[in-house]
């Protein structure tokens, strides 16, 4: 019958972060909603963006929200209407023994980075008022052995990907994107325009029960970590399950706590926008805020998303 | 012989020439050469190293363009008739395929081209017993002697049934006793079936015996040194080397090959 | 004279008397057998050693590589999800194998018959061939979704181009000879193809499989960084992400000895097909 | 009966007198030569006009995939940057490609002479080509540190397995009647190496230097997305991290484009060193 | 030839065997063989195709071990003789390098292996004229006929400075006009030099006019048949081929050959 199929495109391979999503396919809350739902998962040689650009799929989520912001910018029709993590959990590491705890740390330091990061360490920089030519950028991959080999003083990731940072020992020292000024989204959820404007009950739906799923995991963590298992069997359940506590964090966290999960502010978006295009990041035309984002799902379902909390 | 001459010619060439050119060279192989081989006749040809004659059977065969002239075979183009499967021909080399035994070899022409179904009078093993192969049909070329890879040849240019058989040096390798026998049964053969035969041989005997005529080619280039018509009995045995006639024509051959 | 008198002496084997000079035959060719098994276990062996010895010495930290010990309990420990992700990735890497040299081979197969075609599109799949995944990957999935096939098509493609060389060059090299020997003939080009040029081209198309037995799984491994949440290639980016080292070798040895599965599963096809050469080719 | 009469009239051919046969074959020749010429020139012009004729019916998204108009202009637009990007690619390109066929041709060469360490090694080799890079670049970042090494090295091993996969197969394939000769004449196994087994090899090595050529290029792309912030890989991640299509269209066509020269750099070798063969060998 | 024989023997076979063994078969190429060749003996080989001539004169060159039986070659074994550069071998197949012209070819022996200094007594150049082919010298052997070929290979042998030729039907593909100019350059080649040569042939007349000796092999399986003498003059021409004693000679062969 007339049942909505939603198919949600990864920018990289499902886990823990998308664990609301899989505990209510899981417990049949997408059912409920009238959706048939799918996760498709990406990789490292797909984003996944044209994909869903192009209409293959109905949802996307990427990494951080600079992708969208790009995506816009270069014309590709999709908009985010909401935002899986509250604060982008990328972060620097360093070690005791040379740590970086401030911005103003990094002077002198040698920062390990993927290039495609590389622009995140230049609008720390700025934000900071910390001229370039005071840090030593070394292009690596998405590896953090050079921190341990004292290759480079500095290496990125997510705080959100626990096991990795098992790696890096207890002495490990954090200093988040955010708290040093430059305030991303991670996960962002997009459609295109189309799917926004001709299906706004559909996303909407995806929404409440998305949400839904979240909260029930925060609820139930061995059981949602258990869900996971079953969906991902390749994934180990003691590594998901330390994980769910720090992404929890970030999922329900900040304004998540008062105004749902999911949520963003359009003001956190202009100053990206802002940050990006005085970064010349641009190539092809600075986006406007309404071309990056769509509140309007989101406000359709701020009070299911609130009432469950 | 005169009997076979008045149907019109199984091969005519009007002067014909074959050059080589590669970038650095320009080899001339054949000259000219003018010549009819009558339908059902049997000629060999003769002549130095170098001298065009496996060249000549190309050009026959469909398998070289002559740089200039005219040939007919079988009153049309070599091409049509090596289409219609007129033409067989035995190698200098054996140009056996290493992936195939004795047998399976010798069963070629009758596995390939469209004349495929049209079968010899001798199926394959019969003809590698006539060549005394019976016993390594299943022997792999490169475990055969170079007598008997050229042998398992030989049987397989009379496993099909042509009209033309172009012999390029066929019996080179074999001892003369086999090769006496082979000749005895090649003449069979073609008294048998009425096969035209190009037979090239560096055995003067050999030319003698066989052939109706013999077309004599000089080198230097080639062409046509002398064509001897052989005036022997029809039926020729091993023992008509002995006669005064033989004897007589194989010197007078002997002499002018000396001049080619 | 007989016929008879030609003919050589033949024996065939199973009603061989055992004499000394049988013996000793059948005696060095079972030694060359088992030399042939043996030593690539050695070369194996030594290799793990190596590995053993060079953390040892070194004391290389278990995040750059871990010891092939800790790598073997992995292995036996996840022995199940192991074997589990091995199956699709097997699956894909046969089916990209099987695709790929099957495509590379048919359009050999055109490019010979038809030296003008060869012309034109030649550089145009020498062109594609050097179209990062990057690039192809969205086109891939928009087409095929994100099941196997757009694996098995990457495998393809990774195996494509080399057969297609290997293969071309072995269906042109032809005796010239035998080339004249299938025209008087008349022979088809059919007929040319299947009884000459084909088995012509069997050593060039046997050294393009080894490659391609390799080349496939790599395909495969690395069409699962496209989308998939199962298979090696799934695995090994979830153990590199997690810096779980043992876990990542672990996958990689999987890879490794499907690799050589596949490459010996070439070289028994190739010793089974070709049967027409010397025993000991090269001494 | 002088010995003359046994030559052939051979006529050197800047003296041979210009007559019609010779003008027929010249002809002939230059028109063949012209055909190589402008048919791969009409492969890929097709391949443009039907990349232009797909994004036009089918209204193909220009994230998908751009048209051929805006990638030129692109190319023109940015055409001191891609050849900026372009110098560092070619230069890992060419040396992985050396280092890499190399390395395959000298331990070709230790193997056809020691079957023992062919039995012992080629496992090894094998199981190590089957390792991916996502394994191998840490290491070699970790020994090489960030410079062009990593990438010529991942270039040059992405190059060697087939070149040593042809090459053995290209060194032990020689005629046994020749091997003959060469052993009566007791020549040095140097000796036969370098006048028997590497002239024989010729073809295969070059079969394997064409895949080689292409191969080299996406080895060093590849290669650049370890951790390089120049060259064509490092523009192709940057291009598809910003969703510029136009530019990464632009910088595949740069690869591409260097695979091509690559190609008919080793054709032209090719050309130059095999004089022997017949002229037009498949007919 | 008497004189020759009081030193040790060239060549000495006891009870030489050859098999050879496939996973489907097993053929006796050489039953038992026993002989001695004398230094600086003419001994020409003769006997049906497939006889084990060519494995004979492989297992001399040490390009094949006996499966039986003890061999000696200039009194040490054939390894030896063979590592001292003191063996030529023209092949039964003129197997020329494809990628050398005819020079290239003949000239291989002056540049390969241990006795590559060791020069022959013409120089490249001069063998290539004595075999006919002076104005050949820079053909690719694709563009030889087939006699050209096998002369270059004959040329190629004379190159190096063997003590022992062993030389595998060298003129099976020469017209006979060349080939009785190169029976007797062969002969004075041999009466200059005093190399020892093995020399297989089908023609009766070859092997009774170049040889001192004619080793008759039988087949099925390889044997030796009768070894006989040739008493004909060391100081031979073409016209001994008309005396008495050499039809007799050749008569006799012949009578032995039919029954090998
Ligand atoms: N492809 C070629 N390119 C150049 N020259 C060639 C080619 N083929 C043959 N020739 C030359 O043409 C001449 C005639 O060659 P052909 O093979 O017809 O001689 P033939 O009479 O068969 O000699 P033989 O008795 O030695 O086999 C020879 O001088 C040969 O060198
Ligand atoms: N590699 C091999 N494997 C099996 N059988 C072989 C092999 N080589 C030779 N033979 C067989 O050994 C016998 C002797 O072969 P050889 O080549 O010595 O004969 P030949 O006397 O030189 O004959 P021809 O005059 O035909 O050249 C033949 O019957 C041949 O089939
Ligand atoms: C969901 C999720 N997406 C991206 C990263 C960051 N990251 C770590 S490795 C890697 C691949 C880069 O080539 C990326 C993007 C993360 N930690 N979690
Ligand atoms: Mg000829
Ligand atoms: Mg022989």
């Amino acid at each position: 019958q007339g049942k909505a199929k939603i198919n949600m495109q990864l920018g990289w391979i499902p886990g823990v972060n998308q664990i609301g999503e899989v505990v209510a396919k899981r417990l049949g809350f997408y059912e409920q909603e009238g959706i048939e739902f799918a996760i498709q998962p990406g990789g490292p040689n797909i984003d996944g963006v044209a994909i869903v650009a192009s209409g293959r799929y109905e949802v996307g989520q990427v990494s951080s929200s600079p992708s969208v912001m790009l995506a816009v910018s270069q014309g590709l029709p999709i908009k985010c209407f909401a935002v899986g993590a509250q604060k982008h959990p990328f972060t620097f590491f360093s070690l005791a023994k040379n740590p970086v705890k401030k911005p103003q740390d990094l002077v002198g330091k040698k920062v390990g980075i993927p290039s495609t990061a590389a622009i995140l360490l230049r609008a720390l920089l700025a934000k900071n008022k910390i001229a370039e030519k005071d840090v030593t950028v070394v292009t690596v991959g998405s590896d953090m052995a050079p921190l341990l080999t004292g290759q480079v003083d500095v290496v990125t990731g997510w705080l959100t990907s626990t096991t990795a940072l098992k790696a890096l020992g207890p002495g490990r020292v954090d200093l988040t994107l955010w708290d040093a000024g430059v305030q991303l989204y991670a996960l962002p959820y997009y459609a295109t325009h189309a799917t926004l404007e001709k299906q706004p009950k559909v996303i909407e739906a995806f929404l409440r029960a998305t949400s839904r799923g979240w909260h029930h995991v925060k609820a139930n963590r061995d059981e949602a970590a258990d869900l996971l298992i079953k969906e991902y069997p390749n994934l180990k359940r003691e590594d998901e399950r330390a994980a769910i506590d720090v992404m929890l964090e970030y999922a329900l966290g900040g304004m998540a706590q008062t105004q749902g999960w999911g949520t963003m502010d359009p003001a956190v978006w202009q100053s990206q926008i802002t940050t990006y295009s005085e970064l010349g990041q641009f190539t092809a035309k600075t986006p406007k805020l309404e071309d990056v984002i769509s509140l309007d799902a989101l406000k359709a379902t701020a009070a299911a998303r609130t009432k469950v909390a | 012989m005169s009997a076979v001459m008045n149907a019109a010619p199984a091969i005519s060439c009007r002067d014909i020439g074959m050059r080589f050119f590669t970038e650095r060279r320009d080899v001339t192989a054949i000259k000219s050469l003018d010549l009819d081989v009558a339908q059902g006749e049997f000629l060999t040809l003769l002549g130095p190293s170098g001298c065009g004659k496996s060249t000549f059977l190309r050009v026959v065969a469909d398998l070289l363009e002559p740089s200039r002239g005219k040939i007919e075979v079988l009153s049309g183009t070599p091409q049509a008739a090596r289409e219609k499967r007129d033409i067989g021909f035995v190698f200098q080399d054996a140009a056996l395929l290493p992936w195939r035994t004795a047998l399976q070899n010798v069963e070629l022409p009758l596995q390939v081209g469209k004349g495929a179904s049209r079968k010899g009078r001798r199926s394959p093993k019969e003809l590698l017993e006539l060549v005394g192969l019976k016993d390594r049909a299943n022997a792999w070329p490169h475990e055969m002697s170079g007598g008997q890879r050229q042998r398992v040849s030989i049987a397989r240019a009379l496993a099909s049934d042509p009209k033309i058989l172009l012999m390029d040096e066929p019996f080179g390798a074999l001892d003369e006793i086999t090769r006496d026998r082979l000749n005895e049964e090649i003449r069979k053969v073609w008294k048998e079936t009425g096969v035209t035969i190009l037979f090239v041989t560096h055995s003067i005997h050999e030319a003698a015996f066989l052939g109706q005529r013999v077309l004599m080619l000089a080198a230097n280039p080639g062409r046509v040194r002398e064509i001897v018509p052989v005036n022997l009995p029809e039926d020729r045995t091993l023992d008509i080397r002995e006669t005064p006639e033989f004897v007589q024509l194989t010197a007078h051959l002997r002499r002018v090959l000396e001049t080619c | 004279m007989t016929t008879s008198s030609l003919d050589t002496p033949v024996a065939v084997l199973n009603q061989t008397p055992v004499d000394a000079e049988y013996l000793k035959w059948a005696a060095a060719r079972r030694r060359r057998m088992w030399r042939r098994r043996i030593l690539p276990a050695l070369g194996i062996g030594g290799l793990l050693a190596l590995w053993w010895a060079v953390i040892t010495i070194f004391e290389v930290k278990p995040f750059i590589a871990p010891s092939p010990w800790a790598v073997v309990e992995t292995l036996y420990a996840k022995r199940a999800v192991l074997l589990d992700n091995l199956i699709p990735t097997a699956l894909e890497a046969a089916g990209g194998f099987l695709l790929g040299n099957l495509a590379a081979i048919i359009i050999a197969t055109i490019f010979v018959h038809n030296k003008t075609l060869q012309d034109i599109f030649f550089p145009v799949v020498l062109m594609f061939n050097a179209i990062p995944l990057v690039a192809k990957a969205p086109v891939l999935v928009l087409i095929m979704g994100n099941g196997m096939e757009p694996k098995i098509t990457i495998a393809a493609l990774v195996c494509f181009f080399p057969t297609l060389v290997n293969m071309v060059r072995g269906l042109e090299s032809v005796n010239p000879q035998a080339m004249e020997l299938m025209r008087v003939l008349s022979a088809s080009k059919m007929e040319i193809f299947f009884r000459l040029r084909l088995l012509n081209a069997l050593p060039y198309l046997f050294s393009a499989l080894r490659i391609a037995a390799s080349m496939s799984v790599i395909g495969a491994v690395v069409g699962e960084w496209v989308g998939a949440t199962v298979g090696i290639g799934a695995m090994i980016l979830q153990a590199t992400f997690n810096f779980d080292s043992p876990l990542l070798y672990a996958a990689i040895v999987m890879s490794a000895t499907l690799s050589g599965l596949f490459f010996l599963l070439v070289t028994v096809a190739e010793r089974l097909i070709i049967r027409w050469h010397p025993e000991d080719a090269s001494h």
